[in-house]
């Protein structure tokens, strides 16, 4: 029997493999495909204080190997989160783990506030990395000293596990990573999208209806792995690696290179069951070579074993 | 809900230039399908580029024979792959998804406008709506004779219908919001079916609410899951209070009812 | 007639497509292909005061629709370039630059000195972005300020054409764009490739030789362009956009994001035609359009015309 | 130089567990073609993904009927999609590229080992080799006996060969560097040819170096371009002075004498 089972700042996971904000809804399209407890957590679409309508089609765009979007945070709002969506992921069998953005430092700590005493969310993931929104979002993570006073602040109005998902968007990672490390996250998500565009040559204008979007999938897999890398060997909190990630391989590769767990995000559009496939693929992979837990793997191609 | 399922290519047919005719055996698909509904196909089975799936609308189907059938246009990666696949072949395809137009009973006359490859899901529609006791007309569009779309199946479906052609080889000459509006002021329809290019929905639904004309109408935008979990294929619709709501064409849509839908250019 | 001629700092060119420093050796591996006076201009191989041995292989992994590399600036040192690589390419037809790269200011200022008085050389291209050099490379490009200084201090030591290459690895590439602009760059060059890595989950270790490459081709496209969009909007020198250019398409996206000119490097390895197949579709989609002068394109996606 | 085509596959027919043997019909590329090049083959004419063509070794040459053949054995994405090719279709193919195994005319006794896929440019070599008057010999290896590969072509070819297999399925039991150190002993030849995994290369090449014979191994490195202009395929030699000198396999190479190469672990 492999052990799967990974422990992140305190959330007990069966298995390391998340979905990614924003790629899963709030879990019930996929739950019409598979059960949710096959997943290691479920992390929701990020939520922000008051509703928002989101960006202006279209929010799509392919690339090769990759997707542009710029949903731009379409969502809700907490409050409505909270009453009509967290229940029904009560009893879903797997942590659910809630994403939360704002504008201002304020709005965060207003949310976290909110959350903070509700029993059914295992876990926070603050997203300081959002590039499709006009105010803050990436702002936030682009600066180390702007994303510690952030976290700092937040860490002082909640005792849930706290990760902190960085934007991918700067000259170096690692120094982000050591600044929200310092300020108390308990946990740090790599990497959120790249900042791209696509041109439409017929109209002579940006495809997306918000300019540019952010890059995800396959495409940027090489440049999310380095980001898991370096940050991993920087810092002592556990890394949830992401970016491209479509097969056990994708996720094996993360895991070795320093994730205790991943997220699956753009693969759930192209193949529904990416999750529960990945996780079947990790443990498989685990027997043909002989290995009883996960944590022999993890960080593997550094530290040389 | 929808399902996912390798179906295999029994007939891969060229229906005019660059349109093409994909059937699929898919019984079950075939038994839950409704008109206005779509499928999600993977194109490639390996490889990530082409990335995502594809939608295309349920054109045809035939629960006897367990089979559901496409109409689809080449432009661009996708679609020129696909235009390459031989009968035979497995697909995986997801399905069927979305919101099914209204088959509205109390309609006695239906006016069904077809623009370009918009015909696609109004033609399954055809075929329902035919089953009942409605007059049921239509009027379809396209740049030249040559481009007009389905017409042998039109014509089995046995269907009252008119064509417009820009170039005028074919039927009235001029766009088909033209035909659209001779037809309105000679008959008395009480439900309208349309899908096209965003600029003739537009002025479709321009046309049908001066006349307080009810009926839906089928949109399109780029989609990445296609089960409404990604908020990537938003349409600005009209909100309860007037206000601007984007809903997700996957899984709100595509089909919208006319007084919903929201054009700001 | 369309009118493809460009010119860049003062270089003129037949047309906007040269090849990507790194792609197209010293020319003549593609000599044997067609004609190199078809190319609107020929950069060569990143060239160093001393021969270099290079990165341990392996040097190359495939991504999708990517590619890492990590040649680690192997070349025969600038001497041996001058004397046994540039005379075969007088005559070609084409003009020719020189990218420089160096750990240490010194060994660009030694550089540009023997190049400045050579008839043969029409630019120089200075690199100040390599990520797969231990010293100097990329360290000039991620720091406005190092990067301005560097710049600074070469353009005092020639009259040449002087194009800067940047590294795409920085959180704001306005600002080093600004910087170089400032200090006398007559071309600013985007992108060079993007740090990355993969791991060989069977051997657990890292793919390349040298464990960590530089991402090029088509699944960079959307990053780079969004760094053309954004640096041809800052600075008034011309930019030779580049990253996953493999069509007339792909470079027309390019040209309407601001670039100037284009360059080619990992699609000549696919199709060894791609720079003149370039060429001739841009004349093709100029036609088309009825556009006489390409000028009319540049631009044009953010211009709105 | 090399060129750029689209060839016809003729056949494609599997030889063994994840092997096939893939004929092209390209007239010029037979014609020029010697032992130890290679082609560089565009997998798939649409999409990003695989981007890079891939090398192989050409396995047998029919000069009169215009053939190209390679052998392959299915590795990864590249592969695992020419597996899938029917005969009859396209493929871009870019050859004859690389540096040719040296005919030796003085040499009388040669040996050559393969190991596992580097039997491919050797069969070519073999064909060639026969022609002349030398006693050649060869020795292959494989993990089982399933898994050598050419048998059926070594036998026509006529020349005399023996196997090791890791299994003892078929003939000597052991690494085919085991049956080569026991035929080293036997015979007395002057000049190798190798190729196989960088391992056994690594062990055939100190064999051969303290008898003192002479010979040439094909490498081979990740490519790129496949022409010489990115230095992507770097494999390192003993330069001039014992330095250590990165040549390019694609141009310098593949074949490199066995006093050149080089294995730094
Ligand atoms: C609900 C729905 C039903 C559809 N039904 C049909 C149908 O029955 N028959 C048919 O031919 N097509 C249909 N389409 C459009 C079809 O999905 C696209 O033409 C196809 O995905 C293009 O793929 P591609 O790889 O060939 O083109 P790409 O290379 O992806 O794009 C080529 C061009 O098409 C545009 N495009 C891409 N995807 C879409 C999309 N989803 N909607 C609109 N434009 C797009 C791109 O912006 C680009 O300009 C439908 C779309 C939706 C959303
Ligand atoms: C000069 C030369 C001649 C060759 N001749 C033959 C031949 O005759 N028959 C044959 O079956 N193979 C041959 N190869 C190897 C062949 O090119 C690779 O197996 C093929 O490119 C793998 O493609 P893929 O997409 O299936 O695998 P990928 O998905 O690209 O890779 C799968 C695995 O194979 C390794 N690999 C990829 N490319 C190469 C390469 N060029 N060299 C070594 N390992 C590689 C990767 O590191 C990875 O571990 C030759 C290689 C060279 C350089
Ligand atoms: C459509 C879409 C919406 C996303 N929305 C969010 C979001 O709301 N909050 C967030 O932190 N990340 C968001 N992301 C980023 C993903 O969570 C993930 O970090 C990124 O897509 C890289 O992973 P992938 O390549 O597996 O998709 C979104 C990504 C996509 C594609
Ligand atoms: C194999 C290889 C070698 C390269 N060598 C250099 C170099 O020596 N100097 C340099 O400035 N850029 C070098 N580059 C970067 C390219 O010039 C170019 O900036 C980058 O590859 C992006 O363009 P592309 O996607 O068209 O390849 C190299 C790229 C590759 C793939
Ligand atoms: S395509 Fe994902 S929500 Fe509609
Ligand atoms: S593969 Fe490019 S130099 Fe050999």
């Amino acid at each position: 029997m492999v052990d799967l089972r990974v422990d992140i700042a305190g959330i007990n996971m069966n298995n390391p493999v998340m979905s990614a904000s924003g790629c899963f809804g709030y879990g019930k399209e996929y739950a019409a495909f598979y059960k949710l407890k096959e997943m290691g957590a479920l992390v929701v679409k990020g939520t922000t204080l008051e509703p928002r309508e989101g960006n202006s089609p279209p929010r799509i765009a392919e690339t090769p190997a990759g997707i542009l979007n710029a949903v731009g945070l379409q969502n809700p709002g907490i409050d409505y989160v909270i009453r009509e969506e967290l229940p029904a992921l009560q009893g879903a069998g797997t942590p659910v783990i809630i994403n939360i953005a704002g504008n201002l430092e304020e709005e965060y700590i207003k949310m976290v506030r909110i959350l903070d005493p509700l029993e059914e969310v295992q876990g926070l993931e603050v997203n300081i990395s959002c590039p499709n929104v006009k105010l803050g979002g990436m702002a936030f993570g682009t600066d180390q000293k702007v994303a510690g006073n952030l976290v700092k602040a937040i860490r002082s109005a909640t005792s849930k596990p706290l990760i902190v998902k960085l934007s991918p968007n700067v000259t170096d990672i690692k120094e982000v990573a050591r600044a929200v490390e310092e300020e108390g996250a308990d946990a740090i998500s790599l990497v959120n999208t790249f900042l791209g565009m696509a041109i439409d040559i017929h109209r002579k204008k940006p495809v997306l209806g918000n300019l540019m979007g952010g890059l995800s999938g396959p495409a940027i897999k090489p440049l999310a792995l380095r980001m898991v890398w370096q940050v991993s060997q920087e810092v002592k909190v556990p890394v949830i690696g992401m970016g491209g990630i479509m097969t056990a391989e994708d996720a094996l590769e993360f895991i070795m290179a320093g994730a205790r767990a991943v997220a699956v995000g753009t693969a759930n559009f192209v193949n529904p069951y990416s999750i529960p496939d990945i996780v079947k693929g990790i443990g498989e992979f685990m027997v043909e070579n002989n290995y009883d837990n996960l944590l022999q793997l993890t960080g593997a191609a550094w530290r040389g074993v | 809900m929808s399902m996912l399922k390798k179906a295999q290519i029994i007939e891969h047919e060229k229906k005019g230039p660059g349109i093409y005719r994909m059937d699929f055996f898919s019984p079950e698909i075939s038994q839950k399908a409704l008109p206005g509904q779509f499928i999600h196909l993977k194109v490639r089975e390996e490889g990530y580029h082409p990335l995502l799936r594809r939608p295309f609308s349920i054109y045809d189907v035939d629960k006897d024979r367990g089979q559901v059938s496409i109409l689809y246009r080449v432009v661009g990666l996708g679609t020129h792959i696909m235009a390459q696949i031989l009968p035979g072949a497995l697909m995986e395809i997801m399905g069927p998804l979305g919101r099914p137009f209204t088959l509205s009973k109390e309609a006695e006359r239906v006016l069904l406008v077809a623009g370009g490859m918009g015909f696609a899901p109004l033609h399954f529609l055809i075929k329902e709506l035919v089953k009942g006791n409605q007059v049921v007309e239509v009027i379809t569009g396209a740049r030249t004779g040559e481009e007009l779309m389905g017409e042998d199946d039109l014509g089995r479906s046995g269907v009252k219908y008119s064509v417009a052609t820009q170039d005028g080889s074919r039927g009235f000459q001029g766009r088909v919001t033209g035909l659209l509006e001779k037809k309105l002021d000679e008959g008395n329809y009480d439900f309208l079916y349309s899908c096209g290019p965003y600029p003739m929905l537009e002025k479709v639904v321009s046309l049908a609410s001066t006349l307080g004309l009810k009926g839906e109408v089928s949109l399109e935008e780029v989609m990445a899951c296609g089960v409404g979990a990604c908020l990537g294929c938003a349409a600005p619709t009209r909100g309860d209070k007037g206000n601007l709501d984007y809903k997700k064409v996957c899984q709100e849509g595509p089909v919208f009812s006319l007084e919903e839908v929201f054009f700001d250019g």
